[in-house]
Parts: C-alpha cells; structure tokens; sequence
C-alpha cells in the first residue's frame, strides 16, 4: 500500500475529492494548516505594526491506497488541483506496512 | 467663564438666575420668591452647573421670574400653604430618565464595550485576562466610589478644597430618596459619575495589556482611583483648583482621557515592552471583537457626552449632534489618511478613527457648532494616525493598545481645541465675552497640570506596586498566555 | 405593608394618596377634587403601586392635595370645564420615556444578553441550539402574552382570584391608546411586563440544556407560562395571595428567579445528566461570549430592577444604585473567594458572582439602602459559590449551567435578607411600622410557596410532555451536536 | 389621510390643533391664545405631523384650548408679560429623553447590529469587508447629512418641493440651541433623522457583500444618499410628493427597507453573482454573530418604530407592542414553515423571520393593533421564506445576503398591509373616515413609484460607477477575500 | 522505529490516550480535521442553499514507537476507539527512519 | 528524499523556519494539533468543574528534502526550536518514494 499526502489550495478540495472518488478512492483524511514555499504570502497592517505573513493557507490530504491505485490517484490530484499558478502544492507518495480497519479489525487493503 | 459643563461648578454661581431655572420647569416647583432664593441657594451649593448648562438656551432674567411667582403665589396662597407644609420636589421625570439611559451607557461602554475593544486586540491567549481585568476594575470602583469616592469629588473640602473633597458623604451619608441635585434625584447622579470612575482606570489597563499581573491591577485600580481620580474629579467639576482657573472639560476630556492615557503610559514604560515586541506577529486576534467594542463606545459615549448636559435638553441635543459628526469624521480621516499612505483602509484604522474623534470630541462637546465638531475630527483622526503609527514606531514604546496614541493625544486636541472652535465665529456655543487667548491658554493650564498630576502620581503608585509585589509575569506566563496561568481558563474552545 | 414595588398592588390602596400623587406632576392631571377622587379610584383599581411607590419621597397629605386642587379649580373654571369635557391625560412623558428604555433593556437582557451568556458555556456544537431556544422562548411568550398572558396576570380573576387574574383583557381587548396605568401608557405596561414573562422561562433553559429536544422546549414554553408563570405574576404583581401576604418582591426574585430556577432544576433531574458528565471535559466554548452576555445582562437589569419603580424618579434612581452596587460586590467576593480557595480568579467566576448579585438585589432593588445592597452582594457572591461548586458536586446532578445555583439561589438570598436589610437601622426604606421579624416570615412565606408552586406544576408539565414527545434527544445526536442534528446549521466555520 | 407618522408632514396642517397640542403640555408652553396660534403656525410650517401623532387619543377641540388659555391667561398677567419677553420653549423633556435613546437605538441597529447580522452570514475571509463598508457608509452619511442632506429632505424645496428640499439650512445653517422641532430640541431630530439616512444605504450592502470593491462602496454611498434616499426622505415626510398622494409610511418601510432593497438588488445583479455561487458552500461564517445582530436590530428597531412617534406617548407604546409582537409571530412564523418544509427549525430562519417581521411592521407600526400586527407577521415571516428560499434559487440572482427577500419583500408587505389592518374593523387607528379601498390605491401608489425611483436612479449610479472605476475585485482577490486583499486583515486570529 | 497514524472519532480522544498509556506509549500529537468514507455526512441548509456536507470531523493521531511495541500500539487504539458504527476510523503504520529529540538531541528509540 | 516531521513550540515557528530557508529549504507545510508527552499540561476550573489538560499546543511541521540535506535539515530545526526546557518536541525522518509538484507535474527533487 502507498501512504499518500498532497497539499492543495483550499477553493480546489471539493474538486479533487470528486476526482479522487472517479477513480475508486473510497477514504481520505484533510487537514488545514498553512504552507511555505514560492507563492509569496501577504502583509498584513494593524495601526502601526507591519506584519509580513509568509504563510499562506493551504489543505492538506492524506489517503491510503493499493499499490495499484497510487500512481492514478497522483494523477487524479494533479489533475483536478491543478489551476496552472504557482502555489498549487505538491504529492508526495510514502511506502506503508500496514492499514486496520478500527470498527472491524480487517487489516491491509481490506482496510481500505 | 460662562460655559459650564453638566459636571461643573461654576466660580461664582449666580444664584437667582438658577432659582429661576428651576422655576420655570413644572408646576410643582413654581414657589413664591422666597422660597425660590432658598433653593437657588441650596442648588448653587453642589452643582448649579447642571441646571445652568439645561438652561443655556433659555435665560430670563431673575426678575420676571419673581414676577412669575409672585403673580402666581397670588393667586394661589393654598398652594403655598402646601410648598410651605410638604417637601416640594424639583425632579424632573425627563431629565431623570435621561440620566437614567446615561447612566447605564457609560456602563456599556466598559463592560462589554471597552473589555471588546481591548480585548479583540489582543492575541487570544490574553482575551480573558483583559476582560477580566476590565470587568474587575468597573467592580471594584464602584464599591470604592459609594465607600469614599463620591465623597471626595463632590464635598466640599474644606481647606484642602482646590484639590479634593472631604468626608462628609463617606458611605454615602446623607444621601436619601428626597435628596437632589439639579433635576434629578441625587442617586441618579451618584450612579451616572460612577460609570465614569468606573471606565477611566479601564481606559488605561489597554497600554500595559499583555503582561501585568492580576494581583497587581487589583492593587492599582482603588489606590489610582483614590489617589488620582478623585481629587482630579473634584479639581474640576466639584468645584476645585481647574474649574476655578475657567478650564473647560464638558464630559471629561482632562478628567478622564489625558489622565488615563498618561497613566497608561507610565504603566507601559515601567512593565516593559511585551516579549516579542516589534519582533514576532503581535496580530489583533479578533476585529471582529474590537468592531463591537468599538460600536457599544460609540453608542454608550451619548451617555457619556449628551449625559453630561445632566439634562434633556437642546445642550444634550447639540452633543448627540457633535458625537455623531466628529466621531465619523475622525474615522473617515483615518481611514483616508491611512489608504493613501499605507495602501489599504483597514477596519481597525477606521474604528480607532472613530475612538480617537469620540475622544476629542469629549470636551468639547457642547461648547463647539456641528461643523466645529466636523472640523476637530478631521483633525483628530490623522493626528492620532501619526502618533499611533510614525511616532510609536520611533519611540519604541510599547503601549499596547494605544491607549497614549487615542485617549492622550486625542484628549489633548479636543481640550486644546475646544477653546478655538467654540468662538462664536466659529459656530460655537462662546458668548460675546468669548476671548480665544485666554480660553486657549486656561485649556493648555488644565492639560499641563493633568499631565503632571497623574504622570507624577501614577509613577509613584506603580512603583509601590512594583516593590511590593511586581508588576510583570514570568516570561514563560507571559508566552503560554494570562488566560491559562492567571485565570485558569481559556477564551475559545470552538 | 407598606412599601411596595412597581409591580405590586398594596392590600389596601389609599385612593386619596393616590390622586395627590397623580395630581402633583402637570398641569394636565390637575383636576377639582372631585375628578381627583375618581382618578384615584380608578387607577387604584390595577396598579395603584405603580404610582405609589414613584411618591415614597414626596408623599403629601390628601387634605393639601384637596386644597391645591380647589385653589385651582377657583381660579380656573374654564380648565374645570375643559377637564370635564375632554378625556384628560395622566401621562407623564419622562415615565412614559423611561418605561420604554426599560422595557427593551428586558428584552435586550433576553436576547442577545442571556442567550450569548448561556451560549458561551455550552460545547461550540450546541452553541445554536442555546440561542435558538432562547430567541424562540422569546418570540412564544410574547405572543402568548398579548393571547392571554397579559389578561391572566393583571385583570380580576374573580372568585379565583387570588391565585390567577381573568379573561377580561384576552387579546388585549379593551388597551387602546387611551389606556393608562400610573403615569404611563397601558400599552407600554404591557409590553414591559411581555419582556418580563419572556426572560423567566429563557432562564430556566440553562438547566436542561445540550440534551433537551427543541420540540420538548417548544412545548414547555407556553404550558409553563400559562400554568406556573402568568398565576405567580398575578398573585404576587396582580393583586393576588402572595400580595396580601405582604412578602415584597421588587423586581422579581420570586416570580422570576426562583421560579425560573426551580423549574430549570426540576427539567435537569427530568431528562437527567448530560453524555459525559462527571468525565469528559464539558468546559465552555466560548467565555469571550458569556462575558458579553453577562455584561448585556448587567446594563440590561437596569431596565428590569429601576424600571420596576415603573417612573423615573428617586426610587428607580436608588434601584439603580442599588443594582450597581451590589452586584459589582457579589462579583468582587465570588472572585476573590474562589482566588483563595481554587487558586486562580476566573473570568467564569466574576461574571457568575455578578449574576448572582444581580439576582439576590432584584426583590430588594429599591427597599434597602447602598450599603445593605453591598452586603447583599457581599452575601450571595460566596454564598452562590459554594452552591455551583461543592454542593453540585456532592450532589451530582447536572444543572448544565447553574441556574439553581444561581439564580434560585440568589434569588432566595434576596427575597429573605430584603427582610433584614430593609430595616432602617441597616439603611433600608422600611419605616417606623417596620419589623424584621414579621417582614422576615412574609418573605419566607412567599419563597416557600414559590418553591411548592413551581416544583410541583414544573414536574406535571416536563412529565408530560415526556410521556407525549420525549424530553431528550438520542445519544447519537446529543453526541453529534445539537446545532447540527435539531437545528441543522453549524455555529462557526472559521 | 388623518394618521400621519412622525416623520410626515399631513397635506393640510390643522393649525389649531396642533397649537393646543403643544399647550396641553407644560406650563412653559401654556400661552395666551395669540401666542399659541402664532406657535402652531410655526409648528405646522415643518413638522407638525410629530406633535400630531403624539396626540392622536388626545384630540380636543381647539377652543376648549383656547379657553383654557384664556383663563389662564386672565389669572397670569405676569406669565402673559414673561412669555411676551422672554423665549419660551416648547422642549418636553421626557419627549427629548425618548428621542435621544432613540437616536442612537437606530445607530446601533447599524453597528454593531446590522455589521454583525450581515458579517456573520458571509464567510469568515470576507468579514471584516463587510463591517468596514457598513461602518464607512454610517460615518459618510452621517457627514453628508449635516452637509446637505438635512437641508435636501427637510427644507421646503421651492419649485421642486414636490420631490426635494432645498439648500436653506446646508451645513445646518440656521439651526441652534434654541430651534425646536415638534416637543424636541431641532438638534435632535437631525440626529434622529441622520441615524435613518445612515442605515438605509447599509442595508443594501448585503445584496453585493463578498465581492463589491470597498472603493466603488465609497462612492456609491453619498451619491446614492444625494440622488435617491434625501429627496425619497423629502417625499415621504418632508411634504413632497408620497405625503400629498396620502400613502402612510409610520417609520420608513418604503424609504428605508423598499428603498434598499431595490438598490440591493440592482447592485446585486449589476456586480454579478458571487464565484461558486449555487456551486461552492458559501455558509455563513457565524451564525452566533448574525443572531447578535439580529437581536440588537430587534432591540435598536425600538427606536426606529417608537421613536418615530417623536414623542413618549400612547402612540410609542402601540408601537412598541407591534414591534414585540409582529417581530415574534414572523419569526415563529418562518420557523414553523421551515420546520414542515425543510427538517429542521433553523436559527437563521428564525432570525430571518423576526427580521422580516421587524420589516414589515415598519410602516405600520402605530397604525394598526396589536392583533393586526401579529397578523402581518404571521404572513410577513413564511412569504420572505418562499422568496429567500425558493422564488432566488429559481431566478438564479445572487442577493447575497437576501437584502431583496427580506427588506423589500417584508417592506411591500408591511406597506400594503397597513392599508388592510388600519381598518378600525380589525383593532387599527383608523378612523370612522378610513377607506380601504383609497388607502390600498395610495399605499401601492407609494409602493410603486418607490420601486421606480430607486431602480432607475440606482442603476444610473452603479452603471456610472462601473464605468468610472469597476464594481468587482479580481477574481483572485475575490477567492482569497475582501478582507486580506481589500484591508490588508484577517477577522480571526484564534 | 514504526510510525502510527490513527484517524478516530473526536470523543474516543481520551480513551484511547489512556490505552496507549497503559501499554507504555509516552507521547503522541493530535490534530483535528475531517474525513471522508463510508460514514455519510449531513446536510446544511441556510435559508434557500442546502449544503450536503461529505466530510465528518475526525481526529487524527501520530505516534513514533519503537518496532515491538507497534503491534500492541495498533491493538490498543483498535481497542479504545472502536465503537463498532461505521466511522470509528483507521490505523496505518508507516516505516521510519529517525527520531530526534530537540531538547537533548537524543535519537532513536531514546527520543521517543 | 526524505520526509521529515518536526513537532515543536508554537512561539519558535519563524527562528526554525529562518533555519531551514537558511540551509536551501524551500517548502514546507504547517499545522496545529496538541501533543502529550512529559511536559504537563494544566488545569482548567469551570465553576465546580476542574478539568486537567494533559495535551499541550504544538506546531506540526512536514517537509519533503532530498536526501543530502536530510542530516542538515533536522540539525536545523534541532538548532532553532530548543530552549532546553521540556516539551521541545521530536523530529521524525521518513522515507519517500516520490515527489510531484501539481503545477507543473514535475517529479522527484526537482518537484520541491
Ligand atoms: N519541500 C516541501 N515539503 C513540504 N511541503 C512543501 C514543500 N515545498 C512546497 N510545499 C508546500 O506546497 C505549497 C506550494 O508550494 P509553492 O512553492 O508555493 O508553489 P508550487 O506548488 O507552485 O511549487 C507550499 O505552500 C507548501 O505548503
Ligand atoms: N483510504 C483512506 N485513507 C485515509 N483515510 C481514510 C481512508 N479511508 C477512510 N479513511 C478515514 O477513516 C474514516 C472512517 O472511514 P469510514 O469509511 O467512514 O468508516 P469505517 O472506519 O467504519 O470504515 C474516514 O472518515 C476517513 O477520515
Ligand atoms: N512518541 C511520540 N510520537 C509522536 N510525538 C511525540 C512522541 N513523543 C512526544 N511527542 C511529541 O513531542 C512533544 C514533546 O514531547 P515531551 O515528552 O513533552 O518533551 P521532550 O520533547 O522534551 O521530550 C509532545 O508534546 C508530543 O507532541
């Protein structure tokens, strides 16, 4: 199985979970956080306190899928994530043991 | 001078002409002459400044008003009989109503509108801890005004009387449901100047936000309020050294907002900058807070300015005018002032646009026309937009929440200014005997002597404090926030 | 006895006190004695307390009323027979004014003032639910009120009439813009008294909530009125038992806040304690709301307890005081007890101690003295404390947001002590005829059957609708969330 | 029409009655019979419709009055020499009390009260936008209005006086300490007035919230107030037009809410619906905020709809019971619909409702009963939930905030049906003269030439805007929103 | 060393801390969110606008652990956020190669 | 590439982002969560209520690097986000297989 994390821009989630969901996807978990990278971020003014902001806002995924769906759920996020402007985010693929279903013990891609 | 404000004493108070003043209202006071002249005199005693600033519009000289009453005891000698046999009542259900409404808008202003204010600007791990110290504080002076405070700012006292009052109403003493001043019953007034020892020491806890101990505000605010408001009050509107020097104050310019802006900053410079100051992001954690705050300020500050006619009356009408227009001209200048040259109106530029017009409005606000109102906020709001901004950022101080930056320097330019823009020519309420000189120069004495007071003094109340307990938390309280190592607790859990 | 509230209608009313008291306010309510004698009969049919307790001060003898009155009469024949030709006005603006003020104060204290003072102490995913239950409750009592509500408390309930007023007045029949009670419009009576009945079952709300089904709550609402809410205003506002018992109730202790208490208790153990309690942390969402809401609820009491003087005179000036006063107290002692005892001073703390002393001085609010008004405080704070703490813990019911441990049982310290501090010894109003002994008995009379009155109906009512609809929703949705699965919405998305 | 509003000025002035309208008041104004004519001429110049209306249950004859005054006159020679002499004001204190809280009542109906219920329905990134635009439009409008807008609704406009006033009193020229409007202070009615004109432009910005440029809301604000809202003013209630056709309009339904809500939607349509807009989840950021604003709209809606009977009288009462029970019955109204047709009883269509219920007992307010008023909230509250809710998603517009299906829509409703529910037949004021069918005809007159005027001049405003500098932000800006992009903030930093 | 990612239903929280504890587990990090899966979501209705909300709040939990005790950490959550509805959640496991600890500098199974 | 994990104090966010830029990070992405671990938490009192919070605030950091500067990046964060005092939080390196920048669909290092 591979452990999949992508951070996107926040307006394209709805987007990406349907492209994902196209493909078979059946789970994912998002998370808010804020990136750094090249979109430059913004200044902020209050009274006389300047405050350049370097972060910007940004969601991130993570699924767990089969060994055979990663490269198309790669694909799928690119795709629907994707407006072509810098500060689109990233994918990045991890290799994972293991998966278990909390409410029924299956484990693997059963898990799934 | 010839202008009083509701809080003040005038240096000679012209008796008969209040008699009259108090004639002319409601049946139930229509006495013959005699009768009259007693309670001028007694009116003339405490405050005639409020039956004086009712009236200013209206003014009929002492003798027709004898006349008045003379005809009127002649036709109706059972009437006499009757003021003669009974107390007679010089209440008046309007004005008393409208003080009623002041009273609790000056509330409103501290708690939720200040504590918001303040505490929107905060980071949220400190939310708590400015509401609860604003809270605190308009509790504790309330006990401590009904215990001693009242007492100090409006007896007489004695030999001491240019700088404070006495004892004579300590635990309210001799205050009862038939006693009254003015118009109103004089628990409404005990109520109404409450709200303002209430708010002033509030006013001040926003320049050293972020870092002083509970414990040590707890200590400050009854000694500050004893020490400093008090006599300050009684200087000048119960009767003191700056009401007899002509300086006028209308709702507590001096009083009020030059004094809690310079104990503020006396505050900010002895605990010390904030970690991180001018270092790390010290954002407002929520405008949206400080949006409300600042409305309830605007809304509560008619109590504030139009109570301080102490009457319903086309004074308080002139003030509900002046506290609408100088206050959205300050914001819009602000907020234009600030567009241009920081590139973005921002929210919290024009809702301290407003705080500061509000301010400068407060002094004057009677005393000057709707456009001298119009004028003083355009010249407040950019004003304190520098000093705010440029000058703070020079100096380095840390105060806070600009409590120097607004209630200071705007404080200043409204008592300056108050003795330019009530010129006649200018619109404003001064009479033929109005002289722009020497009103200027009597403001400029007041502001001077306000500064030295409260600076010299709340210098030496924090470093009592300072030695006997200390002012500031650990660093590392001060990192996690006041919420949780001080009160316990935490602002939002959403 | 002889010091009643606003609300209140004496055993015995002194119909020629009372046309004195009405005729010595304006010209227009100055009539021959035989027009007085009538007014007096008439207005003292509903509310004759009402003007009553506005004179406490100024009470003149009748024979000099009479006097006056035929002094005048004599010199104005054309006035007689204008009088006698045209419907004559007992409205006094000033009141009039005040009573509006006062009226949306109540409501303000409703909403958004208990709601957000409620809803900052619930988890964010009921956040909703609080407000919806709090603004629906409102909306049902005010339309009930002009139903039948209005009727129920303030008309003759003939030979029932002790325990509930009639149908005379069902859809407000017979108000008309001519209506008057005391100085006032009868419309603005009504609508005064709505925002009253509107606040009593919001209160108890707090008890139950975060588990209640909104359909239960908005069944209780207008059963509870009708059987426990409009009686109890009658019998103790309206002229009915505990009136000619003589218990004193200024503003409400015992028809609103121990009966709003006990019901809210009673709803508590009903529907039983909320998933968790005892283990997960239920701490508040949002304490930045509970401090506006208490703040709100503290500017709005004025309009609750001096507008109970139902005038703006020195008694709602005292009321007040009174109310600033005891309630800064209360906040103050909760605070520095639970300092001393739990080691931190809490936010939660202070705003609950203001609460609590805004409870207790409300059926005292104008009958004791500042001093014994700061006592009063001073006693509910800790009092209150150790309720909301300790004994909930021991007892291990869950009083969601301690509307027994507040408001019953600040209500219970007011209503008694009002007993005590109204000696004039301690600075209270009670005159020569006072004795503590019996005013004491009264009182606890009035509690006790308040108690019994409530409780016993509370219990009918919540059981019920149990049977018929089910008090609480399941587990899975009290877990999820209120807002979402009742109300379908979601308090924040940040 | 014999029911003219406080703000309206009745075709043909009835001089007599209005003068002794103003004598059965205090003693200051009783005046020998010549003064009293004299006085009434001048009050029936601008606006006698206010002391008109707070007469209205009061009415007697006119000769009556003179013949009190003529008795008084004989008894007071020396009152007849005082009055000759000196000036006599006609200021009721209590009435000038009533206006003053009124006044700012109407002001924190717009902040923070209509800031927050529009703030807490947009999402959390455009937040602080919308308090910004509504805080701007109030200060810019309450500038203009002393500049000219005053002058442009309330002076007599010569030639055009049919559709606007003229520029006697730009910059309040004229006006002072001692001019009266009515029973008030002249300063308090501008204030009053000035508080209507600042929130009737604010509530249009919710038709185009989330996506207008804070630069092209500047602009609109004054040219829309100039073009539009100052001469509708003078229409309604300053003797244009609207009076003279006879369509009633108690506090403004057509001037403020039909006013707005067109403006609203056109700016709506010409700016274009927001990006996701029937796509994205555009959920209210807060519905805790939005229930605040609510709430204070509701509590502030006193002054808007009591305070336009310009006096504390019967008339003020009727309405404040409307507004308490209008307001309940649409609330409860929606709720219940939604409940049936959705699921789930919602806070905000429990708000939406009192707020439509608010709207639509506006221009009824003291007009009908009681009983009619919860009538038109029962139908105001489900007919604005068919239009939010379905008649929007048909059409497809994007009103963002529903300014278009709650103002107008509430305000059509309320301003047709007081032309049903004013029927003496059915509990309202109107007299035995009263015909349905003619004051429907006037009443959808009034509705319709309304519409026009805004349309059309509305458009032109916004087409010249979007000429000069563009109504919409970037897309870009849009999607990270107004606040970060257009004020360089962020409304939450938790 | 493993690395352990739990998503559970937020009010299994403290159960399941106590779980880990128990079996020696001496630190985590929480972090809130919303997942997507089998549990279906709720709809939200704002005046004329429905919203059907697919995502459900969950928390997520990460631990390091040394390898023997990954199973008996995998079983442990198993055990405490199971409610045996549908939503209880999942657990990965993912390898890892390092753990340092910033205060001391300490690695491997002596940082954790 | 490596996968690095960093759980630090709140407050030291901008000196440890200053230190990765400093060594040619160039991305990275940050959230908030609570950790538990041996600094305590604190005690929370609600009216009778006393609630101990045994979680405290923490920043998440994860960043993708390519191998080489792997050492050098946890030696960074390491350096900037200590204070000595307990609590100063953990590091945690992971492999990784892959890397995609959405924008471009570049892969591998040159995705970062
Ligand atoms: N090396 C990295 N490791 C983890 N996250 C990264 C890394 N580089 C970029 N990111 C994340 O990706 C987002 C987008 O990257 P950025 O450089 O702004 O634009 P682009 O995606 O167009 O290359 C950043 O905001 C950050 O959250
Ligand atoms: N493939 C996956 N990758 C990551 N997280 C997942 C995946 N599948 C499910 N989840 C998470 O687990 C949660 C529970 O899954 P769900 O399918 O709703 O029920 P169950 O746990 O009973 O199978 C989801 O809300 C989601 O956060
Ligand atoms: N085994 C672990 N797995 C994941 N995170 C951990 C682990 N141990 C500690 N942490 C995180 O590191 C933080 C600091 O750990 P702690 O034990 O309090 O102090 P120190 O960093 O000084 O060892 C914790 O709050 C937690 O978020």
């Amino acid at each position: 199985m591979k452990f999949i994390i992508a951070i996107i821009k926040p307006f394209k989630l709805e987007e990406t979970r349907e492209a994902l969901t196209a493909i078979g996807v059946t789970g994912m978990f998002v998370s808010e956080g804020k990136g750094f990278g090249r979109q430059s971020g913004h200044t902020e003014i209050y009274r006389g306190a300047e405050y350049a902001v370097t972060f910007v806002p940004k969601l991130r995924l993570e699924l767990m899928v089969a060994d055979d769906l990663a490269d198309r759920a790669v694909e799928a996020i690119r795709g629907a994530a994707q407006t072509g402007r810098i500060g689109d985010g990233k994918i990045f693929v991890l290799d994972a043991l293991q998966a278990t279903r909390i409410r029924t013990g299956e484990t693997g891609e059963d898990a799934l | 001078m010839n202008l009083p404000s509701a809080h003040q004493t005038p240096p000679s108070p012209t008796s008969k002409k209040e008699g009259f003043s108090m004639i002319h209202r409601s049946p139930s006071r229509w006495r013959p002459s005699g009768l009259a002249a007693a309670a001028a005199a007694s009116a003339a005693g405490l405050l005639p400044g409020l039956a004086r600033a009712q009236e200013l519009s209206q003014e009929v000289s002492a003798e027709i008003a004898a006349a008045v009453a003379a005809a009127l005891a002649a036709a109706q000698p059972a009437a006499e009989a009757a003021a003669e046999a009974a107390p007679v009542s010089g209440i008046d259900s309007g004005d008393t109503a409208f003080m009623a409404i002041s009273t609790l808008l000056v509330l409103m202003m501290s708690i939720p509108g200040l504590a918001l204010f303040y505490g929107g600007m905060v980071r949220s791990k400190n939310m708590l801890s400015v509401l609860t110290q604003v809270l605190a504080t308009v509790c504790i002076a309330c006990v401590v005004w009904v215990f001693w405070g009242y007492s100090m700012a409006f007896t007489d006292g004695g030999g001491l009387n240019d700088y404070v009052g006495g004892f004579d109403k300590l635990f309210l003493r001799g205050v009862d449901l038939a006693s009254e001043t003015g118009t109103m019953p004089e628990y409404m007034f005990v109520a109404f100047q409450m709200t303002f020892a209430a708010i002033t020491p509030a006013l001040a806890l926003g320049s050293f936000a972020e870092r002083m101990k509970f414990k040590a505000i707890v200590l400050f605010v009854p000694i500050w309020l004893t020490l400093v408001y008090f006599p300050m009050a009684h200087m000048v509107w119960g009767g003191g050294l700056l009401a007899q020097w002509g300086a006028l104050d209308f709702a507590g310019g001096t009083v009020v907002h030059i004094n809690a802006g310079v104990a503020g900053l006396i505050g900010a410079l002895m605990v010390g900058p904030r970690l991180g100051f001018g270092k790390e992001h010290l954002a407002p954690h929520s405008l949206t807070m400080t949006m409300i705050g600042a409305s309830l300020l605007w809304v509560g500050w008619f109590g504030f300015n139009a109570g301080s006619a102490a009457a319903a009356n086309g004074v308080a009408a002139l003030a509900t005018v002046n506290t609408l227009v100088a206050t959205a001209a300050a914001g819009l200048a602000w907020l234009f002032v600030e567009w241009t040259v920081k590139g973005h109106p921002s929210l919290l530029g024009l809702v301290s646009g407003v705080i500061g017009g509000l301010v400068a409005i407060t002094p004057a606000a009677a005393f000057v026309g709707p456009m001298g109102a119009v004028a003083l906020g355009l010249i407040a709001g950019p004003v304190c937009f520098v000093f705010c901004t440029t000058v703070k950022n020079r100096l380095k101080y840390d105060d806070s929440l600009d409590v120097f930056g607004v209630h200071f320097i705007g404080g200043v330019i409204g008592a300056v200014l108050t003795g330019v823009f009530m010129a006649p020519g200018l619109g404003g309420q001064g009479d033929e005997s109005f002289s722009m000189g020497s009103q200027l120069y009597a403001q400029i004495e007041g502001v001077v002597f306000t500064i030295l007071w409260s600076g010299v003094l709340s210098f030496l109340i924090f470093k009592l404090i300072d030695l006997v307990i200390g002012l500031r938390v650990d660093a590392d309280k001060e990192r996690e926030g006041l919420d949780l190592t001080e009160h316990g607790e935490r602002a939002w859990n959403l």
